[in-house]
Order: structure tokens, then C-alpha cells, then sequence
């Protein structure tokens, strides 16, 4: 046991509550993962968001350790390695893409890692190239629709080549024919992630387990046979989909 | 973050009309900013001072507040004796000290605290919202009060806007540092808040005239001056009036 | 970059009030009701300017962005800074209600002029843009030191060597200022170039 | 045919682009409401919200008329008529919320119609009772969640008892319980109105009748029978719902 390697990412105990408010709002939150394909489901308002910001060492939990590869998690400089390695994006791709092209938004990253202009622009290009972005280099990301920009802000985070993605509700406000082109971009990825929706449909293709927060804390659905049920409603025949 | 920690309580000042406060605490401060005597500045001072122990204000922020204030006075405290000049001199080892220096400087400290007093007690126990209604009925321009107002109201949106901007950018490695990269980057985190507030005026503008609006805020509530208040407003125009006769006769 | 109450002598303190309340009244009469919200907005985010804190050597200063203001709304600018000055009174007690006339002319002037005088700059080539935007920052600043040094060298001629002083430190601020401000114009200009009133907006 | 009353809104070859583009966005829009519940879909960008701002006189159409109950919108006038029938509920409840507390933010519209401050507050206040919000009253509005937003939103519209609401994307970030509690709402009120929505579900729960504007143009969709098609997916025990 001891000689396994520890997983990529571990949520001892979290507990945290907002600052002002009384009541707890995540409890003993127990995780891990390491190369999993991750859902996260839950009512408005029940902390999920919040969980991705304490993962990511953007608020503090009150109690609990969150540790990476098997190391604690606490010093600024642990911070800044574990910002490395894990990518999120933002429920609002507008609060995250802030250069005025796109080309040099996802250089970004890249440059504040070290990489020379040259090769931060060849690692943005690739990058954007992989989701299907070619022509959006000289684009100037504030006029993008609400998709591009989703897709914009993944490559933002993609370039900074994380091992494990913190997705919040990516789905949202995403047309059908773009949310299927991100379902396939996911399922293309070899990478860990987590996301949270509240589409189902979407988690089912993208994600092989699925937790639940709820009251505070986190369970594991279980994984029951995949189901079937009915369907109804009207104006079938216009081309649809569940849950956007 | 921004906030008005002191406008919430239940003391004679929170209760009191914004414009008797607007009113008193203007004309008081005036007397206090305008004297050149040190005893009026002294009893101005102890008299804010009362005023200020009255709105009961949460000691640990209040103290903040007044150190921030006093950064300067007490910048003004240790340079004016040394670079005031005057004929007054004092020859402390190689440092030559004025005292006429010295006794601005300490006069500029009891105004500085005594206004700020005054402004704490009187005005910042009123929210911005009904400062600015009471600035309206005091026949300030309309569109000043209005300008007051909103960007009051759009000031919470736009900086949580920039914190999560900023906050993108620590996620993507940023570190600040002294080099054209951090000015560069600050600047397109400023500039892209500057632009979605560009664009979110024009809906709001938007939002506002779809429910009727053509340039005038009505305010819900419309408060009735009581007698507490005139008895207010009676006593601090007193006291300023005589603090502003005494400073006439003393230049002192 | 604020004077606090208590320090300027009446004269000066009346003076700057007479200059700011006429410098707010043409402000405000230039200013029609469809343009306001606009105003508005600006005037919170100026407000919010001041709360960015930029490195700068071992320290870090807080910006004010009086110029780039000017440059956007001209004479406009003037009651926006005031409103924002009276915000930072109230919020953090910077400045205050007496002294308002003075600071307000002193941050609000300079910047309205600045932007005045170098918007038509802006219509040039990418490098007249830069050194507008750059000038815009800088000179406002540096006028507004100016200001504030005159200010308090007014109210009592022992306040000169002070009043150098606070120039004198003021220097690398106004150069980080003009860096600013010339990188968000080149921004606005890349992005919405109708904010700077480059092309003309639907309205 | 002639004495049959008008009906409330008529469109009317209604032609728009936006200014500075060349290819124009809607072409020879007609439609015409009066008291159905109606629903309007297409893809990301396609000009639903541009509709919309066509018909409260937010934009001025290129070509074509709008009728309100017969009569052409013209002169500032009407449009001010036509703004006091009908409530537009914003994409981004953000923008619709610009009072700093819910009680007065709901008055505003009130107060502007004349209604002195007792009576504004009072249909304010049942206004808020009406949509289940009764003690928000005193909350500052930037505070309130994102499904707290939308519903107040939705209350400032209704305080000014419009005939016919234009609603943008309201089921947008809702959760599932926030979104049934909205199509109660909905089906409660005895209001005509116009949803924008990618989520076809609630379409089907609030209207009957459902356009697609699709290249520029506007067309009924074939109301065909109620259609059922099989559903599959994992975790079906996690109660759940499709379309959110
Ligand atoms: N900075 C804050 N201070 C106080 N309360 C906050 C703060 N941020 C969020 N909250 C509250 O904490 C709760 C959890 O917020 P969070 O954003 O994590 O929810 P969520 O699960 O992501 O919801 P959604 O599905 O709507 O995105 C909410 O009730 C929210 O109002
Ligand atoms: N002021 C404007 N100037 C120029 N183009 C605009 C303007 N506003 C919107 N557009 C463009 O017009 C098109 C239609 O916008 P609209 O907001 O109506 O789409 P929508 O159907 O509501 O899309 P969504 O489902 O994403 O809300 C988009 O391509 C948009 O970029
Ligand atoms: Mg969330
Ligand atoms: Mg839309």
C-alpha cells in the first residue's frame, strides 16, 4: 500500500464556511483523484463552485488539508505549483478572458511560465489548432460569441498544459452543435477532470463517475445500470437536445 | 472589499435626517478648517470628539481609519520642524528645528482628526443611497446626485468584475513584478473592466427607460423632519457659530 | 494624491472650490441624460482604478487614471472625478467634504485639459496614439502635483520644501501612470475604439 | 374580419441589421400575439435578443412596422405606450437590477408610472408575495444568487403589470428546483408571453405554440402530436431532469 504512488489531487476533511455567514457550507469533504473523468451535481447555491475555489487555493478552507501528489498543500509556493498543474475555468468565460486578441490571451499563461515569446506563440497556435481555433488568433476575444469564448478560455488553460481540469458548468449557454463539439474536445483530451453541470446528459458523455453535493457534503452516486426512461414533449421533430 | 461599516446602528445619529447631518456636520467642519486658532481648534476637536463617542463606531475599524488619515500628519509632524524655517530655531545637534514648524504641524493634527471626527460621526453614519437623496433635496444639481448614485450602485458590480479578472490572471502563473509584462497586464485587466462598463451602462440605460424612466429618481422614502432633528441642527449651528466668533477675535 | 482637511489655508480652500463648482457646472451641462449612465459608470470605475495597487520598486502605488478619463469624456470628466472623490471620502475617508473643491481641481483639472488637448492625437498613426495616451497619464499627473504643491505652498510659504518633496516623490508615479495609460488606450483602441470616440457610435 | 379587435402586438415585414454589418440579421419578420404563450428557439447568435429589442422600440428596424393593438408605433409617444404593456426580462438579470435593495429596485417602475411612494411600495410588496420572495424585501440586490436575481427581475417587470412579457433565456443557470418554481410562476400568471430559450423542455411546460428563427427569418413550427423517444442515461436515480 504504501509504495503506490498518491493520487494527483486529495481533499482531506475540507470544511468551509463564507466569511459572515454562520452556517457551514461544505463539511468533511473527502477526495481524490488522479486520472479520473469526474460529474459534480447540486442545487444553486449548494457549494460547488465554491469547492473548485478552495481546490484551487482561491479561498482558504477553515479546517481540513488539501494535498498534492501526497504533499500538503500550504505554503504560497505549494499554491502556485498546484496552480500549475490543475486548469479551471470559470462558470462565466467573460471573467476569465481579459487580453485584447485571442492569440495573445492564451500566450498568456505560457509567457508568466517562462516560455519565450517564440515559444509561447507556437504553444498557443498548437493549442488553438487542437480545438478546431485556427482562425481565431488575430480575433478580438471581447466581440467572440458565448461559445467562443468558452472554447477560447479552454485553450487559455489547455496551453498552460495542466494535468487535471476544474470545469464549471462549461455547458451552459452553449448551442447544441457547440456543446456536442465540446463533448467531443473533452472526450479527445487524455485528461483528468471534473466538472460540474447541471446537464446530465452532458456529464454522461463525458464523465464515468459522478458525486453529488449536497447539504454540505460530498457523495458518490452510485453507479447504477445505465437507464431508460420515457420522454415526452412537443415539436419533436425540430432538431433537439436534453439539457443545455 | 468596499463597504460603509459605520452607516448601521441605532444611535441619535443614525436616526437623525441626512440633511441635518449634511447641513451641521458641512458648516462645523468649515468653522474648524477655516480657524487659525489653536483653542478653537482645540475645543473643535474635543467637541468631534464627543460627537464621535455619540455614533458609538466599532473601535477596531475606527482606529484603522484614523491611522490611514494620520499617515500624512504625521509625514507633516517630522518634516515640517526640520524644513519649516521661520525665526523661531532650535539647534538640536546637527538638526535645526523649527518651532513655528512644529506648531503648525500640530495644529494641522488636531483640524485633520477634529473634521474627520465630525465626517465620521455625522456623515458616515448615513448611507451613500440617503446622503445622496438629502443632497438632492438640498437643491443639488440633479444630475450631480444622480451621477452620485449610480456609480454608488455600479461601484460593487464593476469591482468584483476587475477582483475576478485579477483572480484569472494569478491563475494563469501572474506574478507582478516591475517590469512593462505587469503594466501591460494591469492595464488589459483595467481596460477590459473599463469596456464591459462601457457596455453595461448602455443596458442598464436600457433596463431603466423600459420601466419608465425619463431622468428623475424618485426616492421611496421621503423622510419627515421631527423635532430631534431641528433640535440637532439648532445645536451644532450654535456651537459652530460660536466657535467661528471666537476664532474671529483669536488668530491665534 | 489627496490633501486631507485641515491643512489648506481659507483663500486657497475657497478659491479651488469657485473653480471647481463652475469647471462641474460646464461638465454637467455638456452632459445630456442619454449620456449619463455612461458617466456614471466611469465615475465607479475610476472610483475602482483606485483600488489597483501596481508594483513599483519595493512598493506599490495605487493608480488614478485622471488623464485616461479625460481623454474619454472631456469635460465630462470633471463632475465623474468629483463624484468618485466624494465616494473615496466616504468610503475611506481619503480627502473630505471641505477639501473636496481643492483635490477635485486638482485631479479633475489637469486631467480634463489632458484630455482635451490630446484627443485629437488619438486620430493619428499607432504611435501618436501611444505618446497621447502615454502624455495623458503622465502630464495629468504631473500637473496634478503640481496642483497639490501649489496648493499647500499657497496656504503658508513654510510648506515649500513639503510641497517639493511630495513632486519630487510623485516622479515615478506619473511615469507609471503614463505606462498605464498608454497601454489601455492602445487596449480601447484595439477593442472598442468608440470609447475614445475614434468612430462614430450608433446612438 | 374588420371588426374583430386588433391583436396586441402585430409585426410586420420587419427588416433589421446591426449597424456596420453588411448581411442583415432578420428579414421580413410577421408575427403577431395577442394572448398565447408562446416560445421562440435558434441557435447561438442567430438574433433572438436583437428581436426582442426590435419590438420594446430599443432598436429602430430597418424596415417594416410594429403594431400595438393596431395602431403603428411611431412617435416616441406610443413607444412610451408600448413599454407600459409590455415587461422585458433581460438575458442577464445583472443588468435588470440597478436599485441598491429589492423593495426599491420592484418600486422603481411603479414610481415612474406615477404611483405615489405608499401605493408603489404596496404593489411591490405583494408583487414579491406573489412570486414567493417575501422576505427579500430589505436584501441588497448584487448580493442575491443568480436564480434570486432572475426572480426578482422577473418581480420589477410584473410590479408594472404589463399584458404581455418578453422573456430572454429565464431558465438559464437555474437549478432544477428554481426552474420548476418559474414554470409555476409562470403558468400561474393569466399573462401572454414570448420565451427565448435553448431548453426545450421548459418550452414545452410554459407554451404552446413555438418559433424558430432561423437565417434570418421567422418561421411556426409544425405543431406535430406530442412525440416520445427512448432516453438513456447512467445515474437515472439521482432524481433529475432534462433541459436546464
Ligand atoms: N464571497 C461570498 N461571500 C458570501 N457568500 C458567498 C460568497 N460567494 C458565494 N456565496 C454564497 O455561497 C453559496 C455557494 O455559492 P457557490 O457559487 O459555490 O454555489 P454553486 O453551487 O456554484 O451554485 P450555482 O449552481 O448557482 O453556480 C451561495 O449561497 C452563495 O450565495
Ligand atoms: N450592437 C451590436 N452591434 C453589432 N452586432 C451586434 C450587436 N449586438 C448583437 N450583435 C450581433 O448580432 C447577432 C445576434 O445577436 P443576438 O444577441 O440577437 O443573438 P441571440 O439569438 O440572442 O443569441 P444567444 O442565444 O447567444 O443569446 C450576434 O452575431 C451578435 O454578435
Ligand atoms: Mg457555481
Ligand atoms: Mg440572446
Amino acid at each position: 500500500m504504501n509504495y503506490e504512488t498518491p493520487p494527483l489531487l486529495r481533499l482531506c476533511n475540507i470544511s468551509y464556511s463564507h466569511p459572515g455567514t454562520s452556517a457551514s457550507l461544505l463539511q468533511d469533504i473527502n477526495f481524490s483523484i488522479n486520472r479520473e473523468h469526474v460529474g459534480l451535481i447540486g442545487p444553486n447555491g449548494c457549494g460547488k463552485t465554491t469547492l473548485f475555489q478552495l481546490i484551487m487555493g482561491l479561498l482558504k478552507p477553515d479546517s481540513g488539508t488539501i494535498l498534492l501528489e501526497g504533499n500538503a498543500v500550504t505554503k504560497s509556493r505549494d499554491i502556485k505549483k498546484l496552480r500549475r498543474k490543475l486548469g479551471f475555468l470559470f462558470q462565466h468565460s467573460d471573467d476569465q478572458l481579459f487580453s485584447p486578441t485571442v492569440l495573445e490571451d492564451v500566450a498568456f499563461g505560457p509567457l508568466n511560465l517562462g516560455l519565450s515569446p517564440d515559444d509561447a506563440r507556437d504553444v498557443s497556435v498548437q493549442t488553438l489548432e487542437q480545438l478546431g481555433l485556427k482562425d481565431f488568433e488575430g480575433r478580438i476575444t471581447h466581440n467572440l460569441s458565448g461559445g467562443e469564448k468558452k472554447l477560447v478560455a479552454l485553450a487559455t488553460i489547455l496551453a498552460m498544459k495542466p494535468q487535471l481540469l476544474l470545469l464549471d458548468e462549461p455547458s451552459n449557454n452553449l448551442d447544441p452543435a457547440t456543446r456536442e463539439r465540446l463533448i467531443e474536445i473533452l472526450r479527445g483530451l487524455d485528461l483528468a477532470h471534473i466538472i460540474i453541470s447541471h446537464d446530465l446528459d452532458f456529464l454522461a458523455a463525458t464523465c464515468t463517475t459522478l458525486y453529488t453535493v449536497q447539504d454540505g457534503s460530498l457523495q458518490r452516486c452510485e453507479q447504477k445500470q445505465v437507464h431508460s426512461h420515457e420522454h415526452i414533449h412537443p415539436y419533436g421533430d425540430y432538431p433537439h437536445q436534453h439539457g443545455t | 472589499m468596499i463597504s460603509e461599516p459605520f452607516s448601521s446602528g441605532s444611535t441619535l445619529f443614525h436616526c437623525s435626517d441626512a440633511r441635518v447631518k449634511v447641513i451641521g456636520g458641512t458648516v462645523l467642519s468649515l468653522v474648524l478648517a477655516t480657524t487659525t486658532s489653536f483653542a478653537v481648534a482645540m475645543i473643535g476637536f474635543l467637541f468631534t470628539s464627543l460627537l464621535l463617542l455619540i455614533s458609538r463606531p466599532s473601535p477596531g475599524l475606527i482606529l484603522k481609519r484614523i491611522a490611514t488619515v494620520n499617515i500624512f500628519t504625521l509625514f507633516l509632524l517630522f518634516s515640517l520642524p526640520l524644513t519649516y524655517g521661520g525665526a523661531d530655531i532650535v539647534q538640536l545637534q546637527y538638526f535645526q528645528i523649527s518651532l513655528d514648524g512644529m506648531r503648525i504641524a500640530c495644529l494641522i493634527a488636531i483640524k485633520t482628526n477634529g473634521i474627520l471626527f465630525c465626517f465620521l460621526a455625522l456623515l458616515a453614519t448615513s448611507s451613500t443611497v440617503s446622503l445622496g437623496h438629502a443632497l438632492e433635496r438640498l437643491r443639488l444639481p440633479r444630475k450631480l446626485v444622480f451621477l452620485l448614485l449610480f456609480s454608488y450602485r455600479q461601484l460593487f458590480v464593476i469591482h468584483q468584475e476587475y477582483l475576478r479578472l485579477h483572480r484569472a490572471a494569478q491563475l494563469r502563473a501572474f506574478t507582478p513584478s516591475n517590469s512593462l509584462h505587469t503594466y501591460r497586464t494591469y492595464s488589459h485587466l483595467f481596460g477590459m473592466t473599463l469596456v464591459k462598463s462601457w457596455n453595461r451602462a448602455e443596458r442598464v440605460h436600457q433596463a431603466m427607460i423600459l420601466r419608465g424612466f425619463d431622468g428623475r429618481l424618485i426616492p421611496l422614502k421621503q423622510p419627515q423632519l421631527r423635532k430631534s432633528d431641528y433640535l440637532l441642527l439648532a445645536s451644532l449651528l450654535l456651537i459652530s457659530l460660536i466657535l467661528a466668533g471666537f476664532s474671529l477675535n483669536n488668530p491665534v | 494624491m489627496h490633501i486631507s482637511e485641515g491643512i489648506l489655508s481659507t483663500p486657497v480652500l475657497a478659491g479651488s472650490a469657485v473653480l471647481t463648482v463652475m469647471g462641474t457646472a460646464v461638465g454637467l451641462k455638456k452632459l445630456d441624460y442619454d449620456r449619463i449612465m455612461t458617466v456614471s459608470l466611469l465615475s465607479a470605475t475610476f472610483f475602482v482604478a483606485s483600488l489597483i495597487h501596481v508594483p513599483i520598486g519595493p512598493g506599490s502605488v495605487h493608480l488614478l487614471l485622471g488623464g485616461l478619463l479625460g481623454l474619454i469624456l472631456g469635460w465630462g470628466a470633471f463632475p465623474a472625478i468629483i463624484v468618485a472623490l466624494f465616494l473615496q471620502a466616504i468610503f475611506f475617508q481619503y480627502g473630505g467634504i471641505i477639501v473636496l473643491g481643492a483635490n477635485g481641481l486638482n485631479i479633475a483639472g489637469p486631467a480634463v485639459l489632458c484630455g482635451l488637448l490630446l484627443h485629437p492625437m488619438l486620430l493619428g498613426t499607432r504611435k501618436q496614439q501611444m505618446t497621447a495616451g502615454f502624455l495623458a497619464g503622465f502630464c495629468s499627473m504631473f500637473f496634478s502635483a503640481l496642483l497639490m504643491a501649489g496648493a499647500l505652498f499657497l496656504s503658508d510659504q513654510g510648506f515649500l520644501k513639503v510641497a517639493s518633496l511630495i513632486l519630487a516623490s510623485h516622479f515615478p508615479v506619473m511615469i507609471v501612470e503614463g505606462l498605464i495609460t498608454m497601454f489601455v488606450v492602445t487596449f480601447l483602441v484595439r477593442v472598442q475604439p468608440e470609447i475614445l470616440s475614434l468612430t462614430t457610435s450608433p446612438q
